[in-house]
């Protein structure tokens, strides 16, 4: 089987994540549908790696990985200072600023 | 398999070593220096010192440079004029910043709260605020996303592009969420500007591996090879080049990526908007002026039609949206947003003359709005009891400001002006600039746009000097306004007034140094 | 000397920037800085004058270069003067009447705890306006457009512890706006075809440019003067701006800035010659403008007001003059200078009876003021005489070449252009003399509270010498066609066409409609009683009071049809284009209004945006990539 | 070329628990079904010939990173349920058709695409994999490190809590106890001193009364204790039951 198939699982795990931020509301299940969207970018990368038969885009997943863990506790970390002042982490909850 | 150190050249990267060698050492302090107010001091003075160091050291490089410039590391950063003058762009915002960031109220107080990890109005937060604590991890933080921010002006690989983004981003995440008054909008702005951005960082991303998986490389170099030879990769190439391009426009703060901007802008303590507001703008327009020339240059015509309709969109939406606005922080958002228009109305065509126009514009726009923040900063609510409050941003406090501080009002007054872009203010030079660069490249409908926009635009900027000029202070509102005196805050209020004035007036120098810089080392295109 | 020529600008641009700055300790002698800053720039621009007329007239076009603006690869933009006869012409008028203006105004401002600040935005206008006539490039031209712009914003804004005068400020902001983005673009047109926006470059590559590219510009060109100049449509803002200060409206509204756009129409002449669509067009707008502003200066009854359509309706007489090509440059220049006086004289003896009045505008107030203002009833009243046209008086030697001017040419153009200015002569008369007549004639309509005096010295000093400007300036320039001559470096010689009527019958037909007006106006407001509410005149009601015109058949031939106009026009005037300026800033607003429901607040919401950004972008490049 | 079963197999693994995050009403039950997918993940990895990029996954993702966001739920409540009804208009149906469409159109780019499959793999082992990093990508490595001294400052500044007030003694914490009021030695504990040492029974005190606050509070609330009154009068009448009340 061609491994152009990963690109397209992970195009719909992309589109599972962003579907994620669109319609949750808890932040943290919203953050999680960031962090698929980045999985999903490494899965394709990696096959683009395997197909072209080179290493460079296992090495960037490397760093998306890394990235993306430290964006995670960043992103973690305002959710609790969040959650701290207003007892929610629901992203409805904070509507003050608009218009 | 063998193992050969490579071969990298460190001396054109002097200014990025400065600034992220700094940063660490601040870290250090963090640690290591106990009390508050030393610790304060020390980091002020180190960022101040790296950071016109590194400035220093850029000058250094520009005029020492070797040829057209250096390339690092098999194609994965480059040094050339044009990054130096990014480069140094960001430092002096940087530099500017970080005194915004030091600077206090008349009563010793700091714009960042005193704990960020109390909760607002918690009996934790009076305490700390009591005993004098201060978050002076804001100063590595922005030494880190003033290196990450110049690492992004110079990266010509899209992966780094990727870790350049959030080296600068992640800091900001955290400085929005800081602000000392208002907390709840603080966080809140940090929450949204966060979520976004991880958003739209992903999404750059997964249009970085489709270019990878279409052309083979992901230096900007290969990418632009494998677009010239590319057979049966069209569709993937142009879907990855656009999520790339989206994911820079969103930095930008271009319509439709634009939401985050009016919220975290409000959100956000003033000296970050401040910061945020120059620098973000600049290192964006940066990133993708060599994305688009170093990389996608071939695309240029099928990714014209998106740079004509966001750069509309932009422009209209800002003005229009400004006009009804009244908070001052989100008036100067959507103004923001109305200039990442005109920014991207020099990208139309991708004209030569782009790439030393957009410096420009990015640096006298990022002048003024330093210099508006910078203003906002002085002027407070002030409570019955004659406590000084927080910042006064609903447009009608500002009622009279003209009479009660001459030259604060003064100022804003040319900030605005150049915002607005009249004559012998630097905005004036950049938009000409800018536009005649897009009138070269035969935009001119889009150019026809922005002229009525920012002709548009120009009454909401001038309603604020109205109101600051021609208006009395209301009837028994004679107190509760306080101007706030922090010798730093002023500083960068006469620096960056002096530099809009310099800079419309006699733009020369400046512009002839760009045009220098106007020449890209791995350029498709430019 | 002509080298030191950017004294002019700088000496009231730094008097400006020192009475800004150095706060109250100077309120008591600051405005001493201003009235010496204008008299200094008057002086060296006396100096340069004298030693231009040393000059032959070949070598009278004098480049000042002052440094390099704008450096480019392509574009190379030098900030730099252009002093030629043209601009001798406006400095000596800017500087002359700015500086009687500034002395007028310490006077006249004197319990204002404003004053230096008032003198400061007058300095900053006279340095604006100066540099605006003596760049040598649109841009430049373009850096005093904006100053003069801001400044008389500024101006009009003064007082503004009234509303209205704030929103009158804004509506001159607006259009003024309009017509800045003409000048923009036509500098955008330039850059495109030419490469330049230096005078010297642009009209020497006018030749090769092909007719639609120097017409698109050209009419460019009007929108912005027709923005300046308050011509038609954009004429709306002149009459608001009529809330700021007399000595204001004196200076900025009558004599100097709104003048601007007949400059750069003349200043552009290369360009309208070939382009004779927009020349046309500008002679045209001129022509519709003087008929309008003079039916509008019929129908208001604030004298300022009444004051500022009459100036729109003499720049349409410039304009007009204008836009008939070489045979009117000079013409349109010299009426410009002339009514610089008439008209500056005439709105300080205004605000000199408003001084008297307790600010009082409404005419229908005033009445028999002659033996309580003496001198302002005799200064007023040469202005007056000039501006009807009436020999030997100013007015006359200018106004009555460009209505003979506007006779010639072929086909039904004279016959129409000519009719206008010939008619618009025949209203002038007759708004002015009502004017006239309603303010110091007839019966004293005032209340008791009013002790209407005469004006302190400082006041009627500069009135007398604009009446005396007003009496004979025309006289000594027209004699040997000297003015005609001095600009003719710039102009370029024009043969003189003959006229489609001999001269002398135009000449006796404008003073016999003269004559009618004014005698019209001083049977209705002279010697038969002013109303002291103006009467309701919409149409309905002037066809059921029929007996207003029953009396005599003049009346009822001039009268009615013309009162049917003039209240029509006006009510067009303020709901068609004041109302388009307002429904164009309501549209903004509500639109506004409407683009900020979307940022609702909600992350979600804003993630969605980018989303359907996102997919709307990538659907329309990839398919249309492919 | 790949195992086609172990296609389907990773494609089960991954999109059926990541549908989770649209469905799942529980968050703990979403961030379980993450970690399965991250374990998908691994696994194709590992068939794409990136096997030490696979073990990375599982030790970065489903050790690390997924655990930090159950620590997370925890201290915000693991108990939180959402309600799946949407509150802003049209944002379910614009939301499910754009992300719907953003995925159908990136799958049909991805299908109209012909790219060539390598013959050589690519050696994903650990020391393959050093020699890039170290090599060409040593500065973006480099530059992570800065990354993640940002996430842990980030982190610290928002969530860490210096210790603002002094420790207290023990001492202390006993005078405080007193001055408000409460026992000065330790509580009864409930049955002490009588014949049923149950919890909902209070203690009885020396003379034999029963203390009332030896009882949790709980139990009173719920109306689930023996007052002592009631219990003394039942030991000494047989006949009243004690489930009379």
């Amino acid at each position: 089987m061609d491994p152009i198939n990963f690109v397209i699982l992970a195009s719909i795990l992309f589109a599972i994540g962003a579907a994620a931020v669109l319609l949750r509301r808890n932040a943290i299940i919203a953050f999680m549908g960031v962090e698929l969207m980045l999985n999903a970018a490494n899965l394709a990368l990696v096959a683009f790696s395997r197909m072209h038969g080179e290493i460079d885009g296992q090495i960037m997943a490397f760093f998306v990985l890394t990235v993306a863990a430290a964006e995670v506790v960043v992103g973690l970390g305002i959710i609790i200072a969040v959650f701290r002042a207003r007892q929610t982490i629901s992203l409805d909850e904070p509507a003050e600023l608009k218009g | 398999m063998s193992f050969t150190t490579p071969e990298i050249a460190w001396a054109p990267l002097t200014p990025l070593l400065i600034v992220l060698g700094a940063s660490a050492v601040a870290i250090l302090v963090e640690s290591f220096v106990r009390s508050p107010e030393t610790r304060r001091r020390t980091q002020l003075v180190l960022s101040l010192v790296a950071l016109v160091g590194a400035a220093g050291a850029a000058v250094v490089q520009w005029a020492t440079l070797d040829g057209a410039g250096t390339v690092v590391l098999d194609g994965m950063l480059t040094v050339d004029r044009q990054s130096l003058a990014w480069q140094v762009l960001i430092l002096v915002f940087g530099t500017l910043g970080t005194l915004l960031f030091a600077s206090r109220t008349r009563a010793g107080e700091e714009a960042f709260t005193p704990l960020g990890a109390s909760a607002p109005g918690s009996s934790d937060e009076t305490l700390a605020r009591r005993k004098g604590l201060q978050v002076t991890e804001v100063f590595p933080l922005a030494l880190v996303a003033v290196g990450g921010m110049m690492l992004f002006t110079s990266v010509t690989d899209l992966i780094f592009l990727f870790v350049a983004l959030e080296v600068f981003s992640l800091p900001l995440y955290v400085l929005v969420a800081l602000a000392r008054r208002r907390r709840f909008l603080s966080h809140e702005g940090a929450l949204k500007y966060f979520l976004l951005g991880a958003f739209s960082s992903a999404i750059l991303l997964f249009g970085a591996a489709f270019l990878y998986g279409a052309t083979g490389s992901t230096s900007y170099a290969g990418v632009a090879a494998g677009i010239s030879s590319s057979t049966g990769t069209d569709a993937l190439i142009l879907a990855g080049a656009v999520m790339v391009v989206v994911g820079l426009l969103f930095k930008i703060g271009a319509v439709p990526f634009h939401s985050w901007t009016p919220d975290a802008y409000q959100g956000a303590p003033t000296p970050v908007t401040a910061f945020m507001g120059a620098a973000t703008k600049a290192a964006a327009t940066a990133a993708l002026l060599r994305v688009m020339y170093a990389a996608l240059y071939g695309l240029n015509w099928e990714l014209s039609w998106l740079f004509w309709v966001v750069a509309i969109a932009s422009m209209l939406l800002g003005t229009v949206v400004a006009l009804v606005q009244t908070e001052l922080k989100r008036m100067l958002a959507y103004s923001s947003i109305a200039h990442a228009g005109f920014i991207l109305v020099a990208f139309a065509g991708l004209p030569d003359t782009a790439l030393s126009a957009l410096p420009f514009y990015l640096a006298s726009y990022g002048l003024a709005t330093m210099g508006a923040f910078a203003v906002i900063t002085q002027v407070r609510e002030r409570s019955d009891e004659g406590t000084v409050l927080g910042e006064a941003t609903r447009l009608g406090q500002w009622a009279g400001l003209g009479k009660r501080s001459p030259w604060l009002a003064g100022a804003m007054a040319l900030f605005l002006l150049s915002f607005a872009g009249i004559p012998l203010t630097a905005g004036f030079v950049g938009k000409f600039v800018a536009f005649s660069a897009a009138i070269s490249s035969g935009a001119w409908p889009l150019v026809l746009v922005a002229v009525i926009a920012s002709a548009a635009a120009a009454f909401f900027y001038v309603r604020l000097i109205v109101l600051m000029f021609l208006t009395d202070v209301p009837e028994g509102q004679e107190d509760a306004i306080e101007i706030d005196y922090s010798p730093l805050a002023r500083t960068v209020v006469a620096v960056t007034a002096v530099l809009v004035l310099l800079l419309g007036i006699v733009p020369g120098p400046v512009l002839s140094a760009f045009e220098n810089a106007g020449v890209l080392l791995l350029g498709a295109g430019g | 000397m002509l080298d030191l020529t950017w004294l002019l600008i700088a000496v009231p641009l730094a008097s400006a920037a020192f009475l800004l700055l150095a706060g109250k300790r100077a309120d008591r002698w600051g405005h001493w800085v201003g009235v010496g800053a204008s008299s200094a720039a008057f002086v060296v621009g006396l100096v340069a004058l004298i030693q231009m007329l040393g000059l032959d007239s070949e070598d009278r076009a004098h480049a000042v270069h002052l440094f390099t603006w704008i450096p480019g690869g392509e574009l190379n933009l030098d900030a730099g003067l252009l002093v030629d006869p043209l601009s001798m012409t406006f400095v000596m008028l800017v500087t002359f009447v700015g500086t009687l203006i500034h002395v007028y105004s310490v006077a006249y401002m004197e319990h204002d705890a404003s004053r230096r600040r008032f003198f400061a935005y007058l300095n900053l206008f006279v340095a604006a306006m100066l540099l605006l006539v003596l760049a040598d490039s649109y841009l430049l031209l373009f850096v005093g457009w904006e100053g003069v712009g801001l400044a008389s914003y500024l101006l009009i804004g003064f007082w503004n512890h009234k509303p209205e005068y704030a929103t009158a400020a804004n509506k001159a902001f607006v259009v003024n706006r309009i017509g800045d983005i003409g000048l923009i673009l036509a500098m955008g047109l330039m850059f495109t075809y030419f490469g330049a926006l230096d005078f010297g470059s642009v009209f020497a590559a006018v030749p090769q440019a092909s007719t639609a590219q120097l017409t698109a510009i050209g009419l460019m060109l009007l929108v912005a003067a027709c923005g300046k100049s308050a011509q038609f449509p954009l004429q709306s803002w002149l009459g608001d701006a009529m809330a700021g200060p007399t000595p204001v409206s004196a200076l900025i509204h009558a004599a100097t800035m709104v003048t601007a756009g007949v400059y750069l129409i003349v200043r552009s002449a290369p360009i309208f010659e070939g382009a004779p669509a927009a020349q046309t067009t500008v002679a045209a707008i001129g022509a519709f403008t003087l008929i309008l502003g003079a039916l509008i200066g019929m129908a208001k009854d604030d004298i300022k007001k009444a004051l500022a359509a009459s100036t729109m309706s003499q720049i349409g007489y410039m304009m007009l003059a204008a836009g008939l090509g070489p045979v009117g440059y000079a013409f349109a220049i010299f009426h410009l200078v002339t009514h610089g006086f008439f008209k500056a004289g005439m709105f300080l003896g205004a605000g000199s009876v408003m001084h008297g009045m307790n600010d009082q505008v409404d005419m229908r107030r005033f009445g028999a003021l002659r033996t309580a203002m003496v001198t302002t009833w005799v200064t007023f009243g040469l202005g007056w005489l000039a501006i009807l046209g009436v020999p030997p008086f100013s007015g006359f030697w200018s106004k009555d070449k460009i209505i003979e001017a506007a006779f010639i040419g072929d086909d039904v153009q004279p016959w129409i252009l000519g009719g206008a200015a010939l008619i618009g002569a025949g209203l002038t008369a007759f708004y002015m003399s009502r004017l006239f007549f309603m303010t110091f004639h007839g019966k004293a309509r005032w209340t008791d509270e009013q002790h209407p005096h005469e004006s302190p010295a400082l006041m009627t000093v500069p009135m007398i010498i604009l009446a005396v400007g007003s009496a004979f300036l025309g006289l000594i320039l027209a004699t040997g066609d000297r003015f005609v001559t001095w600009l003719e470096p710039v102009t370029g010689h024009a043969e003189h066409g003959e006229p489609v009527l001999p001269a002398a019958v135009i000449m006796v037909a404008t003073l016999l409609l003269v004559a009618l007006g004014a005698w019209i106006a001083w049977r209705k407001y002279g010697a038969a009683d002013v109303p002291e509410t103006a009467p309701a005149a919409s149409l309905a009601t002037i066809a059921a009071r029929n007996d207003m015109f029953q009396d005599s058949v003049n009346r009822g031939v001039f009268e009615r049809p013309g009162t049917h106009l003039t209240r029509t026009l006006v009510y067009a005037d303020a709901a068609l284009v004041d109302g388009a300026v307002d429904a164009t800033a309501h549209a903004f607003a509500r639109t506004g209004e409407v683009t900020r429901k979307t940022q609702n607040g909600q992350v979600r919401s804003y993630a969605l945006t980018m989303v359907v950004g996102l997919v709307i972008v990538i659907l329309v490049v990839v398919q249309g990539g492919l | 070329m790949v195992n086609t079963v172990m296609f389907w197999i990773i494609a089960a693994l991954t999109v059926i628990p990541a549908l989770s995050l649209l469905f799942a009403r529980k968050a703990v039950h979403v961030a379980m079904s993450v970690v399965l997918v991250m374990v998908g993940l691994a696994a194709a990895y590992v068939t794409l010939s990136a096997p030490f990029l696979g073990m990375v996954q599982i030790v970065v993702y489903t050790g690390a990173v997924m655990m930090l966001f159950l620590f997370v739920l925890m201290l915000v409540g693991v108990d939180q349920r959402e309600d799946l009804k949407e509150t802003i208009k049209g944002q379910r149906w614009i939301g499910l058709l754009a992300a719907a469409g953003l995925g159908a159109f990136l799958v049909s780019i991805i299908g109209r695409v012909t790219l060539p499959t390598a013959d050589t793999m690519p050696s994903g082992d650990p020391e393959a994999v050093a020699i890039a990093l170290f090599d060409r990508y040593v500065l973006v490595i480099e530059v992570l490190g800065f990354v993640l001294i940002t996430a842990a400052v980030g982190a610290l500044v928002l969530t860490h809590t210096p210790r603002l007030r002094p420790r207290k003694t023990q001492l202390e914490v006993q005078r405080d106890r007193v001055r408000v009021g409460a026992d000065p030695v330790n509580k009864p504990m409930p049955g002490v001193y009588a014949r049923h040492n149950a919890l909902d029974v209070p203690a009885l005190d020396p003379e034999g009364k029963p203390i009332e606050h030896s009882v949790s509070r709980v139990l009173e609330i719920r109306h689930q204790t023996q007052e002592g009154a009631e219990f003394r009068a039942a030991l000494e009448d047989p006949s009243r039951k004690e489930g009379d009340r």
